[in-house]
């Protein structure tokens, strides 16, 4: 790399530092406490997945696939199961489709609880990451509960869930959601309203509409710039458009509050979309009969299916050649356009400090975008 | 005789110290919804890292640097009293040499950071000499109207003058002792003003190169600080008038500073200094009028 | 997924009117269903389809993936763009020989195909004329075929490099060692 | 010797190194529900303060180098936890071309955990039995990575250039 200017420090966030968000690096360039240039450096988790799933049954990919994406598994396995219901054309019965609501939604408050822990772990704020991630574990037992693992599940399958919920099952959920419903008042109180969170985060990192729309942001970070848009309104997969949701856009200022905030408020909606989600569920089949999965095709064609994942638009392009294996899936990462490109372009000018915050608030997650 | 009449009494503070520790992350876990380890987990700690085989250095300064921490916070015991008896050294200004020999342990640090030419080491120093700035000023603002009311700057001369329990600086000088709080959190390093540690930005900063025997001279040097920290304040502002009131009221100091630590987040450098410039200057400012106007 | 009909997709009629009136006949635009549209154009005018298409508001650069026709020779470029306001995504694709033939880079057009271009040709070896650093992005010393090329046998590589024959051979032929249960050594 | 044993498996501190998707598994064991602080294991920043690397699942090329690295920095007596199915015959990457297969071939590896991705009790369990063998003098595999040094170097030039990457050759 050229010298590009007279610096202080020259010196690397990760792979193994506290402050990195996952196996990824920052190779930073720095004038006393100001960040000059950052150069994000990828490839720590890199397993060829693309390749392996061409080596795969459709069927096989399941277990696989899901392993992409360590804190949401589930939108993995649901994004390459309607990859294949839309090239087949299959029409997934009602029951499996509030089913996947429900999973889905369990795993964005889980992802999100995640987060809040993140963020306040890189200003110090340790408590938070004890009390959220202990309450996350209330949410991974209903997963366990349902599919029989804590965090990788392999629940979905071609047309449908691969079994029934269990009794009783709708109102533990809707137990642990009151539940983590009344637990975000104690949140609120130790970390969203703290005066010193506001101070730190403020002004601090600032994506705005413009930048938003240049680096393709999604998802929560888009909509803390000020763009009302989320991909569960504008193009709804599964049966997101019979429910009712608001999308919160009181923070549009796009910086590392906003981005904060923005989900805390989204955490309140995915607890209304489940309870909706458990009081209409239908009674019937979940799953549609394969007759020899392993023998089971994918008609010719390709196609680019998207969902709203708590990081931001995740998208699979898959190409099916008429064979028994997918031809070509590429996965489309929310943390290729956020941890890279656009970490680029708004750290420079920041603080140390401050830096680890920022990625954090981007969720940035290093093994979506290296797969 | 003396020299290990200061042995034994460097010990006690030491273990104490460790002790102190423990409870600090009990006290955090407990609060954090957890169990928590046993109190004398730093201790072990400490074995273990003493019993460490191979360590790396880099260079005489880097293995100096906890050595000159260590000695510094070790030799401030020598004019600080634990409650109301003599301590080996003392006389007129005491209170000045022990506010000097504060400064040692963090310039110690530098020096032995500035070595291992890690840069994360380097701005973590950085940032404990400008808080420094920040605490030092206001402690020893805090501190003046008490000394100025007996009329001593000699530590073991402000307890005795301060006997039993109206007399009390805190009592006298409310103002005074809350701006000298504040000084303490910064002092102590503990959050919000844990900036100089940091581990989610600088890796644990000025630790970020040091391992084994040199980190558990730190630690140990940790120990120490936290009660001539809290025992300066509990000396100047309680009068402890034996050794068990020292202990309580460091104690219950102690126990202050780590319950602000569990539930704040930490100031970014330039906002910590200009934290400790807004509200605790101006504490301590009114402190020096009150003593002022009281005369 | 066409639940909501034919009638609603007056965006996507109008941003394939527009393309095929624009470009002529070489390009080719269908409509696969609501919010997609794929679009078949020749090497030589995909990045002033690129263009034309940022200028008409679609700015988001979703994606950039490469799909490798082994039996034809060719690679298909795809560039995933999308807009905002008309809430479509328009798939730009384009085929290049596989051996010996360049793409002109389209990060003058959208910033955003900086990495993209980047791990294509990394895992493909499709090299992009006029792109600043085409380098190391994902892996590291990696030396031979692109690994993501169909004729890149992963398993063969494992076993070559990383000494673990006994364990591949296991898998391959476990069709001939039925499996007898706990406690048994077969 | 013994009172180090001791204070040593009541002391575990483990690097902050999350090098695959079994560190998922970690943040719980940490936090309120399991709280792995009550048997003395606290995460740790850097490699010169830690005694104990968790191989938290799969292993790519690049990310092995580094763990090279930091396993070096850390000083003697140190321990490895392999960590998931994939550090012991790769697991689910068993024919990727990225992923290191056989952990033990790289590093010396004191016990593993198997199962994709190990639960929390199966982690806590690990933890209990190395403190175990701590305090017991049995974990030794630190002493069979400088026994058999050349060895370990031999296997990790197969798969990356050792003289490349080692800590002499940084400037």
């Amino acid at each position: 790399m050229a010298k590009i200017r007279d610096f202080d420090y020259e010196y690397f966030i990760g792979p193994q530092h506290p402050g990195a968000t996952g196996n990824m690096s920052y190779h930073v360039w720095a004038e006393g406490d100001t960040i000059i240039k950052i150069e994000p450096n990828l490839g720590y988790l890199h397993r060829g997945f693309e390749k392996l799933t061409e080596l795969r049954h459709w069927i096989k990919n399941f277990p696989l696939i899901l392993r992409i994406c360590v804190p949401e598994p589930d939108i993995n396995e649901v994004l390459y199961a309607m990859a294949i219901e839309e090239l087949n054309e299959i029409d997934v019965p009602e029951r499996a489709q509030y089913i996947r609501i429900i999973v889905l939604e369990l795993a964005r408050l889980s992802a999100y609880l995640l987060y809040f822990g993140g963020v306040a772990g890189t200003i110090g704020l340790y408590t938070v990451p004890q009390w959220t991630i202990g309450d996350r574990d209330y949410i991974l037992d209903l997963f366990e509960e349902l599919t029989g693992g804590r965090v990788y599940h392999i629940y979905q399958t071609i047309g449908g869930v691969r079994r029934d919920i269990p009794e009783g099952f709708k109102e533990r959920v809707l137990k642990t959601v009151d539940y983590l419903e009344k637990r975000l008042k104690d949140y609120d109180n130790l970390f969203f309203q703290h005066p010193i969170f506001e101070k730190r985060a403020k002004g601090i990192g600032i994506v705005d509409k413009d930048a938003a729309l240049r680096f393709s942001v999604t998802g929560p970070n888009l909509r803390a710039a000020g763009v009302n848009y989320d991909v569960r309104k504008k193009e709804p997969y599964l049966i997101y458009d019979r429910f009712q949701f608001d999308v919160p856009d009181m923070y549009k200022d796009g910086d590392t509050y906003s981005r904060v905030m923005q989900r805390r408020y989204e955490f309140e909606e995915s607890i209304k979309i489940i309870r909706q989600a458990a009081a209409d569920m239908p009674e019937g089949p979940v799953n549609i009969k394969i007759r020899n999965p392993f023998e089971y095709r994918v008609k010719e064609g390709s196609v680019y299916v998207k969902l709203e994942s708590s990081k931001g638009e995740y998208g699979f392009y898959v190409v099916s050649d008429g064979g028994v294996k997918p031809y070509r899936l590429h996965v489309r990462g929310p943390s290729f356009s956020h941890g890279l490109q656009l970490v680029r372009h708004i750290a420079k000018g920041t603080n140390i400090a401050d830096i680890s915050m920022i990625l954090f608030s981007l969720d940035v997650c290093p093994p979506d975008a290296e797969r | 005789m003396s020299i290990l009449y200061f042995f034994l009494y460097l010990l006690l503070v030491t273990v104490i110290g460790l002790l102190y520790m423990g409870v600090a992350r009990k006290v955090t876990a407990h609060i954090q919804n957890r169990y928590g380890p046993p109190i004398y987990q730093p201790i072990l700690d400490v074995l273990k890292l003493f019993g460490k085989r191979h360590t790396v250095t880099h260079g005489v300064m880097h293995s100096l640097g906890p050595v000159i921490a260590y000695t510094g916070i070790a030799s401030t015991l020598l004019f600080l009293p634990l409650g109301n008896h003599t301590p080996l050294l003392h006389f007129k200004g005491d209170l000045f040499v022990v506010l000097y020999l504060l400064v040692v342990g963090p310039l110690g640090m530098a020096l032995g950071a500035g070595e291992s030419s890690n840069p994360n080491a380097t701005i973590a120093m950085a940032r404990a000499l400008s808080l420094m700035l920040g605490y030092e000023i206001i402690f020893f603002m805090a501190t003046l109207p008490v000394f100025y009311h007996y009329h001593t700057a000699s530590i073991y001369k402000v307890i005795q003058a301060q006997g039993v329990f109206p007399h009390w600086g805190a009592i006298i000088f409310p103002i005074s002792f809350l701006a000298a709080l504040f000084a303490l959190q910064g002092m102590m390093g503990e959050k919000p003003f844990e900036i100089a540690i940091a581990p989610h930005e600088i890796a644990s900063g000025p630790m970020v190169e040091y391992g084994g025997k040199y980190l558990g001279l730190l630690q140990l040097w940790h120990a120490v600080g936290i009660i001539v920290e809290t025992g300066l304040l509990v000396d100047i502002f309680f009068g402890p008038q034996n050794i068990i009131w020292f202990f309580i009221g460091t104690f219950i100091v102690f126990y202050v500073v780590i319950l602000v630590n569990a539930v704040m987040p930490r100031f970014r450098i330039e906002q910590a200094v200009r934290f400790y410039w807004g509200i605790p200057l101006l504490l301590a400012i009114l402190g020096i009028l009150q003593v002022y106007i009281w005369r | 997924m066409l639940k909501n009909g034919v009638l609603k997709m007056k965006n996507e009629e109008q941003i394939k009117k527009d393309i095929e009136t624009t470009f002529g006949e070489l390009v080719k635009v269908h409509i696969k269903r609501r919010h997609r549209i794929k679009v078949d154009a020749p090497k030589n005018m995909t990045l002033p389809i690129l263009a034309y298409l940022k200028q008409r508001g679609f700015h988001q650069f979703t994606l950039l993936t490469c799909v490798d026709w082994i039996k034809k020779g060719m690679f298909e470029l795809v560039y995933n763009l999308y807009s905002l306001d008309y809430n479509v995504h328009v798939l730009v694709s384009t085929h290049i020989n596989r051996e010996n033939e360049s793409m002109p880079t389209a990060i003058n057009i959208y910033e955003m195909a900086f990495d993209y271009e980047r791990e294509i040709h990394e895992m493909f070896g499709v090299e992009f004329e006029g792109h600043p650093r085409l380098g190391e992005f994902l892996l590291e010393d990696w030396k031979g075929m692109p690994p993501m090329r169909k004729d890149f046998d992963t398993r063969a590589y494992v076993e070559e490099k990383f000494n673990v024959k006994d364990l591949t051979k296991e898998l391959f032929t476990r069709k001939e060692q039925p499996y007898r249960g706990p406690g048994s050594n077969g | 010797m013994k009172l180090f044993n001791f204070s040593q498996s009541r002391s575990l501190w483990m690097m902050h190194f999350c090098t695959g998707c079994g560190a998922m598994e970690m943040p719980p064991t940490m936090t309120s529900r399991f709280d792995m602080e009550r048997f003395g294991i606290i995460p740790m920043a850097t490699p010169r303060q830690s005694d104990l690397l968790l191989i938290t699942g799969y292993l790519t090329i690049k990310t092995l180098k580094r763990v090279v690295r930091a396993y070096e920095q850390m000083p003697t007596p140190r321990y490895v936890l392999g960590f998931g199915s994939c550090t012991i015959n790769g697991g689910m990457y068993w024919d990727s071309y990225n992923v290191i297969k056989k952990l033990e071939l790289y590093i010396p590896v004191d016990i593993y955990i198997n199962g994709c991705m190990p639960r929390p009790e199966a982690i806590i369990d690990a933890f209990l039995k190395l403190r175990e063998m701590i305090a017991k003098g049995e974990a030794n595999a630190w002493k069979k990575y400088i026994e058999n040094y050349e060895w370990y170097k031999k296997n990790q030039s197969e798969v990356f250039d050792v003289e490349k990457w080692s800590i002499k050759n940084e400037k």
